[in-house]
């Protein structure tokens, strides 16, 4: 294991970091002060926290309709992102997005989206444009199993393939699209298997281990450094929420959501961090307070901030 | 008279025609076990099952593109595009296959497709999920655009779209069904002819058009503008293909005045189109400029305050009549 | 070899006759009788003509905007078609259509089609009209190499694939979408590799070879019949004209082109069948010169048949 | 002055854009050695090679997505959609990415794109392959929609949408660059803001708005109108986002009557939004009707016979002149 303690470290806060805004979160919306549609991250978190562990504040990620998490494994501020959720003038988009739209382009954050697989081709664009202006930044582009059946996917890897992008591809697969399970959406169990049809690598991953995830994408984004093209890597992973806030979740039992919960990312990571004796569970605590309390103060933030002024509506359109 | 929502509107008639014709059946993202992702279908999966009430991929080109294969031979999908903001994902199967092929044919093919999708701002879905993109179908030949705004309106509607043997587009309000609104509604069989506008409110001083939840405000305005005494007739067009123009045509020569309200962006709406049509057929018997009320040309904003902002309201619309009493 | 005689000799008259349209569709073309756009199949006919021979009446296809050959190959009659390309009212379409749009859904043609890749979800619900209504129908749905990068593969064929719909996916590797040959497109050799994204069958077959194509497709009709679901069939064949009429080929050489011809699909059939015994020299002069006839009338018929009146455009856009 | 071709105005605009600033580039179907299908990018391949004018697969969604991403990222990408029949294919990447990420992310981001895309009938390419579709992007807030008339207009228009900051959709009118249209246009570099009307002709009579190829025939039947006595202003708007409204009010305040002349299908035509601005803000200037000449709702159909007689022309701008004089 040649990962350096920091770094292991700082993947754990991340994680964590994620977790706890994520919970506040449910809190918010069941108290109605946050509304609109909220998809929750929980039970994934090692996948953002490891794909983004390779890449600098120069690199780009393009991310979905459950972005909370890769946009803080990418470096985005908890407390402008939960001031965008309170639809709020301090957040990322002075709160004309909301959870779905949060960007911060400044650290390669080109988006949460709301249109399923969007981020694909844009992510094979921002991988052109470093490619055009001679730069070693790479994208990694997030999505889910149901994104894997879009227009976007098979456009936009076949484009990021044939032009040879530095690009990485992580497919978040959760198993389901909303309520259909992958084995109806699709007839293949691997959907890294789709990689043959771009002659490109397709990798599958544990994606409830960070470590695993983040070796796996760490080579891929060497391969993208180096110009060889893009690489499909798929995180087979669970959600434990509902597909968003409010979902009544017919299409699974509990018994699948227990078992999952069982390989939950965050307690895994932990146990082999303490076994690794790179973290004490007294450390662990103290992480878990301090992130704690960044999220009360993100929340606080949220709270104290302006709303927007109602003419702000009309501002932004046209640069 | 019994009252339903509007989501029990929408699942009887799907209800009705299923049993009715066995060439009706439905497929769209989340349709089957999850109901629809508003509940406009509870039930219907488990009593017509798998084959006539298909779950999809996340496919909206396969969706369009599989009903006018489908449809070309022989049955009669109807499809649904969960919100009418993915409708740019099948828009080509729309623009250039379901709406063009019987024409490129000579007439020779038939497409009964009925696409249902939702409309509408109000909940704070933001940019990507809450659009009125009615206008962009309306200036597509091929397709019938509807868009209820009662329960009433949207089973007898909807029915008529599933049996009508042309492409149909049919717009669910999303706020329509959260309220959700209710509505009288009989126990019997009825359908409501395409292309026949609703007076929803009679008066003689002012013709409001307007559309789908709009519809709902300019009642509410009217009920205020009446206490000023003025007198606003509400009309409802329900189809925008077929457009019922004379309804409009005959209350603009009795009034004199024409505001046309929808929930769409300003510019290139269907109220353009309305406003034109008068500009072109009743010019003699307007007395004032025509007024449209609608949402600025802006994407849908996230923030309560700013959606607040951008939907057009009964105070927009006291406000254009005003200017032209 | 268990093919009948009389089918391999139908088969040949098929292919003769497609040649024959087109050739005259050369001329016509070139003296301005014919306007729009107009692409040959010249080259390929053992495809249309190899596949289609596993059809009946009432099973389906999709065309392309290179249709003609798909169309005489399902028995589409040259005298409406040519009619058609002519403008006139016994056309097809009504004149309405033109190249592009020449239809005949009374017998299982659904159109050739003027966007790339359209036809292939529109097959795939013909295949699913048929298992809804519980026939042994079968779609044939052609497609090229270009087509293969657009959005309409990707998400016809899964949706073909997970709801295992009786449809064959034939493309047509003619190795170049108008001037972008197949290796600038897209990263892989054989397109039938795309078929492990969606867990069917790929085969790869010489598309010049109308036996080989007749016996390929055959079997994945006879496993769509069985309700096992689509395959996608590559069939490696060249245009031996340019990509429309009127097109420079700046993007080909004159080398290229000949080396195909030599591997003509009408010539190598008729070799196949004089050496099989099936087929005397002196007959195929004679089907020539029927095929020959029979175009010729087809060009009478359409010159002699009235134009639509103009007010004809406002019908046929409602039912 | 030097006359040069409207292909060739598009191909200067686009080589002096190139050489001026290397964040430029062009991507789409057949662009490089091909030089576009109209050969509207002769010797652009040849003079920046194939990483500035890239060949794509068939794949209109990641033409668009990419263009997206690489200008979010400090590209300044001029893609090409061969005719604007395919936009329904992008549309998706139109609607809900190019023109709302700007808004959506607060004002963060800017989309230096330009779409370049063909319209119009006229060569018989039938229903796929002869739209006029500007209007469906008129419609979507946050992309500004050019359409030149002359190569002086195409080449100074298209230097500006490449210098602008935001989303902007180009059309080229096939007919245009097959005829092909010859014009006046200098050596010395030039440009034209988006958002300024040209009066293409002045007269007193009537106003005549009109795009594209139907300047050209709204000219035409000017002259021939002048002989009978009829005075009739051009006015050819060039951008319909921005809109340059003021010159169309202006003109109408001094001639008091309007008609819109456009290739598009009629229902929900940019002809529409004009005439509906005119009748909400110049309403006092009309004399007469407002009357819109445009195709009919349907498709293009193939045969030259109905083609011609699906395009507007100077007969059909004639009879309406003469309907309101
Ligand atoms: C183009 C499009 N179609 C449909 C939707 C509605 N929708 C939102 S999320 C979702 C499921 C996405 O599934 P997946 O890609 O597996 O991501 P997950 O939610 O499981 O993380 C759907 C269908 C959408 N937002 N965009
Ligand atoms: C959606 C779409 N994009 C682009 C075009 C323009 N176009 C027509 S044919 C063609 C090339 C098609 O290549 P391929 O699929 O290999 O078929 P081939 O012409 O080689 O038979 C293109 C790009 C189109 N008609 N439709
Ligand atoms: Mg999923
Ligand atoms: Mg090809």
């Amino acid at each position: 294991m040649a990962i350096e303690k920091e770094k292991l470290i700082d993947m754990y806060h991340r994680m964590v970091r994620i977790r706890r805004f994520e919970e506040k979160v449910v809190d918010e919306f069941a108290a109605g002060r946050i509304v609109g549609f909220v998809h929750l991250y929980i039970g994934e978190e090692a996948v953002a926290v490891g794909a983004c562990a390779n890449l600098g504040d120069d690199d780009y990620i393009t991310s979905t309709h459950r972005g909370h998490g890769h946009l803080i494994a990418k470096g985005g501020k908890t407390e402008r992102m939960m001031a965008e959720l309170f639809g709020k003038k301090t957040g990322y988009c002075k709160g004309k997005g909301g959870s779905m739209h949060i960007a911060d382009v400044d650290i390669g954050i080109l988006g949460a989206n709301g249109i399923v697989g969007a981020g694909i081709p844009i992510a094979a664009g921002a991988a052109l444009s470093a490619k055009l202006r001679g730069t070693a930044q790479v994208a990694i582009c997030f999505f889910g199993d149901g994104a894997s059946n879009t227009t976007r996917f098979h456009e936009g890897i076949n484009l990021a393939s044939a032009w040879k992008l530095p690009v990485v591809y992580v497919c978040e697969n959760n198993m389901y699209a909303i309520s259909v399970p992958q084995s109806k959406h699709q007839n293949i169990a691997d959907i890294a298997d789709r990689a043959t049809a771009y002659g490109i690598p397709g990798v599958v991953v544990d994606g409830n281990d960070v470590i695993a995830v983040y070796e796996a994408v760490g080579e891929a984004v060497a391969r993208a450094r180096r110009g060889e093209g893009p690489t499909l890597i798929e995180c087979k992973t669970y959600r434990h929420r509902g597909h968003f806030e409010g979902d009544p979740t017919p299409y699974r039992t509990k018994e699948e959501v227990d078992e999952w919960k069982k390989k939950d990312p965050i307690s895994r990571f932990k146990g082999k961090l303490i076994e690794m004796g790179v973290l004490a569970e007294k450390e662990a605590d103290e992480i878990d307070r301090e992130m704690k309390g960044e999220i009360d103060k993100a929340v606080k933030f949220a709270e104290e901030s302006p709303l927007p002024e109602p003419e702000e509506t009309l501002e932004d359109v046209y640069a | 008279m019994r009252e339903i929502t509007f989501a029990q509107a929408i699942t009887e008639a799907l209800d009705e025609e299923m049993a009715r014709d066995p060439s009706v059946f439905i497929m769209g993202e989340d349709v089957g076990v999850y109901g629809g992702i508003l509940g406009q279908l509870a039930g219907l999966f488990d009593k017509y099952g798998p084959d006539r009430v298909r779950d999809t991929p996340i496919s909206e080109t396969a969706i369009v593109g599989a009903a006018v294969g489908a449809a070309a031979t022989g049955m009669r999908p109807v499809p649904e595009i969960m919100f009418c903001d993915f409708l740019g994902v099948p828009m080509d199967e729309i623009l250039n296959q379901l709406t063009k092929m019987r024409y490129m044919f000579g007439g020779k093919a038939k497409l009964p497709i009925v696409i249902r999708t939702l409309i509408g701002a109000g909940i704070g879905a933001a940019a990507q999920h809450s659009q009125c993109l009615e206008a962009l179908f309306m200036h597509i030949p091929g397709i019938k655009v509807v868009i209820p705004s009662t329960p009433y309106d949207a089973k007898g509607l909807l029915k008529s779209a599933i049996r009508d043997d042309s492409p149909v587009i049919y717009f669910e309000h999303k706020l329509l069904i959260v309220m959700p609104l209710k509505g009288e509604v009989p126990e019997e069989e009825y359908t409501i002819p395409l292309g026949k506008a609703d007076i929803k409110r009679e008066g003689k001083d002012v013709t409001v058009v307007a559309t789908a939840l709009m519809v709902h405000r300019a009642l509410a305005a009217a009920a205020k503008l009446q206490e000023k005494g003025v007198s606003i007739e509400v009309i409802d067009p329900r189809t925008l293909v077929p457009l019922d123009k004379q309804t409009i045509i005959d209350s603009v020569k009795k009034t004199g005045r024409l505001v046309i309200m929808t929930e769409e962006c300003k510019t290139g709406s269907s109220a353009a189109e309305i406003a034109a049509i008068v500009a072109e057929e009743a010019f003699d018997s307007l007395d004032a400029p025509i007024k449209r009320v609608n949402a600025p040309d802006t994407p849908v904003p996230f923030s309560p305050v700013l959606e607040k902002f951008y939907m057009p309201d009964e105070e927009n619309l006291i406000k254009a009549v005003t200017e032209i009493v």
